[in-house]
């Protein structure tokens, strides 16, 4: 067996940026404070040192400006690979990764693609309140002509860039804050990873807990509970929000007859939601029980720590859950 | 004072052609435009319809100053541009069809004119939403060391929005190669330029942001070439972005939808004696360089030739219904 | 019975706005094109003349602002009625609509809440292409803190607006394009209506068709196809995206058994995803087939008429979902 | 000069009393935040921290100008106009902790503060994004003929912001009752102001929209009051929206996230030797008008009235979890 290193999602992201700079200079990094700062999450750190304000570009405060840049720029032959802080300022740039990125490719008749690398921190949990929590990952994934990933674990954060960035077409990288800091081993040799499939995180035969990016880890730890209580959880990471992988979802499904969908995005609209429609279409006969939803609370998120703890989803939440279809 | 001096530049054969080449342009816009109303009430032309009559020197006269591997970035109301900058006639007529053959293959429509080929990045129907991309092409274009100039269109109503101000100033502070080019055509569909701007000096205003500005009459397509040829100059020179002020005015109404009922009749009348192809057509003939036959042959070649693109437009094949999603991703990916 | 007149829904859209004026100072409209020019849409035509520029008042091209300046002008005890051209303009202005129209409240503890009424045209159909053609009201009613209407027939969009300005709380109304022409009969005395709940615009007994805005027309013509076909099909208008009258809805599905959720959205992500997995939460088990949806294809939407209309939910594709139900 | 004007105005009992009050807010900021600091550190607050140690000159100076009636919109990094405004320390503090009895009732922290009863609109934690609201307040008090002026806080980021540009626009536009504050720190995280704008005077770049602009000497909290009194003033007497750009730094990090790697450490040195606080201490010490008891008995004071807010905020009940999707709606409304 390859061996192994000892690092943090962080880390990794910063490995793979540094691969990919390192691997073709039309690949450069833009973004509010990603170069004297190091980047807001201290992803970049030590990058500008090494290629320079050039390609590890600071810029001003002008989230649209600067996204829609990064999309010209894609369609004149460089690869940007766009920080966004978080998607909650990204609001002000949905314009242009709608109306552009996203319509570019079509409106012209296949004459103009966007080969465009979008990340941005996504989710809550830090205690940050209303305007710095949003999961709206699920809102891009509506958006044709869009892929969007949700790494959430270090082979991910460490490989789906490099695979994002040999797309021909606009690709959102969702990062949850709560991520940042998990540690944990990598091959030494880790790299591009397939950017099409969900993965099993932890196999099961009694019901399918569907999910993805922020909230992987509390669901496995849901399985945990439920295996106490003799429940056997499948945990399936959704990887890609958009295209869905409804081969892996139905597949799951139809082993299991149960399906609990955790989303850390508002109920009303959700991700989850269309997951939850989609087994209905493709797979209803094999349930067993509606699937359930485990998803944010419908509230701004409140500061309070036990507010914003009780408005998230949790383990116990999702076991209970599971338990409900289980009947 | 630059206009003056092409105007009064000795004149030689290739001085008159290139003056031709300008009329020609020009009134192919107007021609092309005016069948393209007609064929709008014929319901053959459908969805938004912007007419830039009266606009035409704007459009002729900077795009006569680019280079042919130079970029245009434009707005919804970019025919003349798209035909300016050479893309066929046939493509854009067969874009308004909506036809297989049209330059966006029928699925912009007058308002998202695309052609890779000749530099044309469309056709943005989002006001000031082209700005920013312009901004990008330029970025590239700078960070591959290629002496490339994107000139960037949009109108007096842009310049209100928050990406008018996020533009200028980040081509300024990064000291990138796009000349922006303001129609100012006094309106933002139905609102005055008073009712849009605190101060209505637009140059005024993008000289704020450390470019080079200044107000141009666009209505007079030599000064507005003349003052295009130097920006563009200084900026493949490494001198940064400019910003142009092009004083014009529509004709027409904003869109066939407009039934015009906020600008007095007397200013419209008065702006219209400043036609931009009257103009032009004032100078050669002031300086014996355009005879009646030469007009007459050129009214009927530009009639002929539109002739010609409505006839193949009408007869181009539709985009097959099955190619709906074509183009969505460039592989064929699913959602 | 009271006398009726014939009138439009642009018509009826107007005296709601006159009434409002007429009956309350505080009630003033802003935004792009709403005076001098009558508005886009001729929505508010002859209105400048009657209540003059500074409640009939032209804003600059700043949706951003002028909606950010709407909810200030709320809290500050205004009743402003702010019209954003069309849904594709209003991202410019989502940050301001999410991150203060929808939160205020709640960050500040309840201190400050935002009646403000926002009205936009949504909705594809006049071959405008993709930067003109976004059904996005299914995002907006993924936010808390909101609600979202979409008048459907005369009455309403008569009757909405006098009932969304007497609310707290931000309202968003959403006017689908291809409505304003529509002509008909309306009481003389039309007024207010209750904003909280669906109606049964056809009742059917063998499958629930269920729609809202724009796409109702289409809706009821499918149902007259059915008819045809020997096949009774109830028609449900939403008439209300946020907050869902779920009671509505189960309560149809469970007298047909049977449900088709017709859509203007993307379909992935799109409201119908909601509706399709609510129906699934409340009501499985009164369910003969899957809930099908009758969504706008994945495409930024072609100007080609053929092709647009190929994208869009059309009577005949809703006919034949309403069948496969029925198996 | 407004500045030495007050400070050499005759000194009366008035003056004295007001100067010391001056230095009492500025000194209660300063202490209360490095205490929040500490509380950070400690675990007792979360989220992000945004100190304002260095600027109080700006929030005191500014807001001892306005009237009981008017409006703040601030930013994230509000403590100090929170409690120059007058807003409850205990009521601060207790939201720092999430309590129920915080001045947004535990669901706003550090970056949201509210309180209608003072007149402080937030809190506002999107760069810019304060800046329309402030718009409307200022449009609803025009339109309801109130005298009222809306100060707006924020910094030299957020004039990047498409934002700064479309309402100082809108502001200029409707001649509206808003005092706009850009406190220029230099900074924007960690990106120099030099990176943020292509052009750094952004006094003259506010000026371009026909507002009144001044810069001023922002760790002079002399300076600042005179400069904010008469264009408070100028704009309750119906002259429009004014803009001051006040110069400052902060003495510490963005946030306590932040290891300040991007500035030079003589940089820093060189400000705090400019310390607001300091500084009027000099001046009235100069004037004979502090002496050594009085400024102990004023840290004591302060420091026990920050120490019975921790008690209290600690003490202080939190939010029941069932309350949690209170104030959604303001009538119970569901989704
Ligand atoms: C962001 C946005 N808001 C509103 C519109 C609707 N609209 C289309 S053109 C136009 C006026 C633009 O005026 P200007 O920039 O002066 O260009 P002109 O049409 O005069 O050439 C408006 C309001 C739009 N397309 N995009
Ligand atoms: C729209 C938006 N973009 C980015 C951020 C992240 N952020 C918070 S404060 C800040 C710097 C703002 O600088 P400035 O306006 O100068 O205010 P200062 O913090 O210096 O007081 C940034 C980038 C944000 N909160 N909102
Ligand atoms: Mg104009
Ligand atoms: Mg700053």
């Amino acid at each position: 067996m390859t061996d192994t290193l000892e690092t943090t999602y962080r880390e990794a992201l910063r490995e793979a940026i540094r691969d990919a700079m390192r691997a073709d200079d039309r690949v450069f990094l833009m973004g509010e404070d990603v170069g004297d700062y190091g980047g807001c999450f201290a992803v970049s750190l030590g990058l500008l040192e090494e290629f320079g304000p050039d390609r590890i570009r600071d810029t001003p405060l002008s989230e649209s400006a600067f996204v829609g840049a990064g999309i010209g720029a894609a369609i004149a032959g460089m690869r940007p690979i766009v920080e966004v802080m978080t998607v909650n300022f990204s609001l002000l740039a949905l314009d242009q990764i709608m109306n552009n990125a996203a319509s570019l490719l079509h409106m012209s008749g296949g004459q103009f693609n966007v080969p465009l690398v979008i990340r941005m921190t996504t989710g809550a949990g830090r205690q940050l309140a209303a305007q710095h929590s949003h999961s709206l990952e699920g809102w891009y994934a509506h958006i044709p002509g869009l892929r969007v990933l949700t790494p959430a674990t270090l082979e991910d954060a460490r490989g789906m860039l490099a695979t994002a960035l040999g797309d021909p077409d606009p690709v959102l990288i969702f990062e949850h804050g709560s991520l940042y800091a998990m540690k944990g081993t990598l091959a030494a040799d880790a790299g591009a990873v397939d950017i099409d499939h969900a993965a099993i995180r932890r196999p099961g035969t009694d019901v399918s807990l569907i999910t993805y990016g922020g909230s992987l880890g509390k669901t496995l730890e849901a399985a945990v509970l439920l295996d106490q209580d003799g429940v056997s959880a499948e945990v399936l990471d959704l990887r890609t929000l958009r295209p869905l992988d409804d081969e892996a979802i139905m597949d799951s499904v139809r082993r299991t007859h149960h399906a609990v969908v955790v989303d850390e995005g508002w109920r009303t609209g959700s991700i989850s939601a269309e997951i939850s429609a989609r087994i209905m279409e493709q797979a209803l006969y094999d349930l067993d029980a509606p699937v359930e939803r485990v998803c944010t609370a419908e509230v701004p998120l409140p500061y309070a720590k036990h507010l914003e703890a009780a408005a998230l989803p949790q383990p116990a939440g999702i076991a209970a859950a599971a338990h409900r279809t289980l009947g | 004072m630059s206009a003056r001096h092409t105007a009064t530049r000795k004149r030689d054969g290739a001085l008159t052609e290139h003056r031709h080449d300008l009329l020609r342009t020009m009134l192919t816009i107007r021609r092309f435009e005016e069948a393209c109303a007609e064929l709008y009430s014929a319901t053959k032309i459908r969805g938004f319809l912007h007419l830039y009559v009266g606009e035409e020197a704007v459009a002729t006269g900077v795009i006569a100053a680019l280079g042919p591997d130079d970029a245009v970035v434009s707005t919804y109301r970019e025919h003349g541009h798209a035909l300016a900058r050479g893309v066929s006639m046939d493509a854009v007529m067969a874009e308004m069809f909506g036809r297989q053959t049209g330059c966006s293959r029928g699925r912009g429509g007058s308002m998202h004119l695309f052609d890779r080929s000749h530099g044309l990045f469309g056709g943005n129907a989002i006001v000031a939403g082209g700005m920013p991309l312009a901004v990008g092409l330029a970025l590239a274009d700078r960070m591959q060391d290629r002496d490339r100039v994107t000139a960037c269109f949009f109108g007096d109503g842009a310049a209100a929005e928050g990406e008018f101000h996020e533009s200028l100033n980040l081509a300024s502070l990064w000291h990138l190669p796009v000349l922006f080019c303001c129609e100012n055509n006094l309106y933002a569909m139905g609102t005055a330029i008073a009712k849009e701007h605190a101060r209505t000096n637009l140059a005024e205003r993008a000289a704020t942001y450390g470019l080079e500005a200044a107000a141009v009459d666009g209505m007079d397509v030599l000064a507005v070439e003349d003052a295009a040829r130097s920006a563009v100059d200084a900026i493949r020179a490494g001198g940064g972005p400019q910003f142009l002020e092009l004083d014009t005015y529509r004709f027409r109404a904003h869109s066939m939808y407009d039934s015009d009922r906020y600008r007095d009749r007397a200013e419209i009348a008065a702006w219209k004696k400043r036609d931009p192809i009257d103009a032009l057509v004032a100078v050669l003939r002031a300086d014996g360089d355009l005879t009646e036959k030469a007009m007459t042959e050129l009214e009927a070649d530009i009639a002929e030739q539109i002739a010609r693109a409505v006839t193949a437009a009408e007869a181009a094949p539709l985009e097959p219904v099955e190619d709906l999603t074509r183009f969505v991703y460039s592989r064929e990916a699913g959602s």
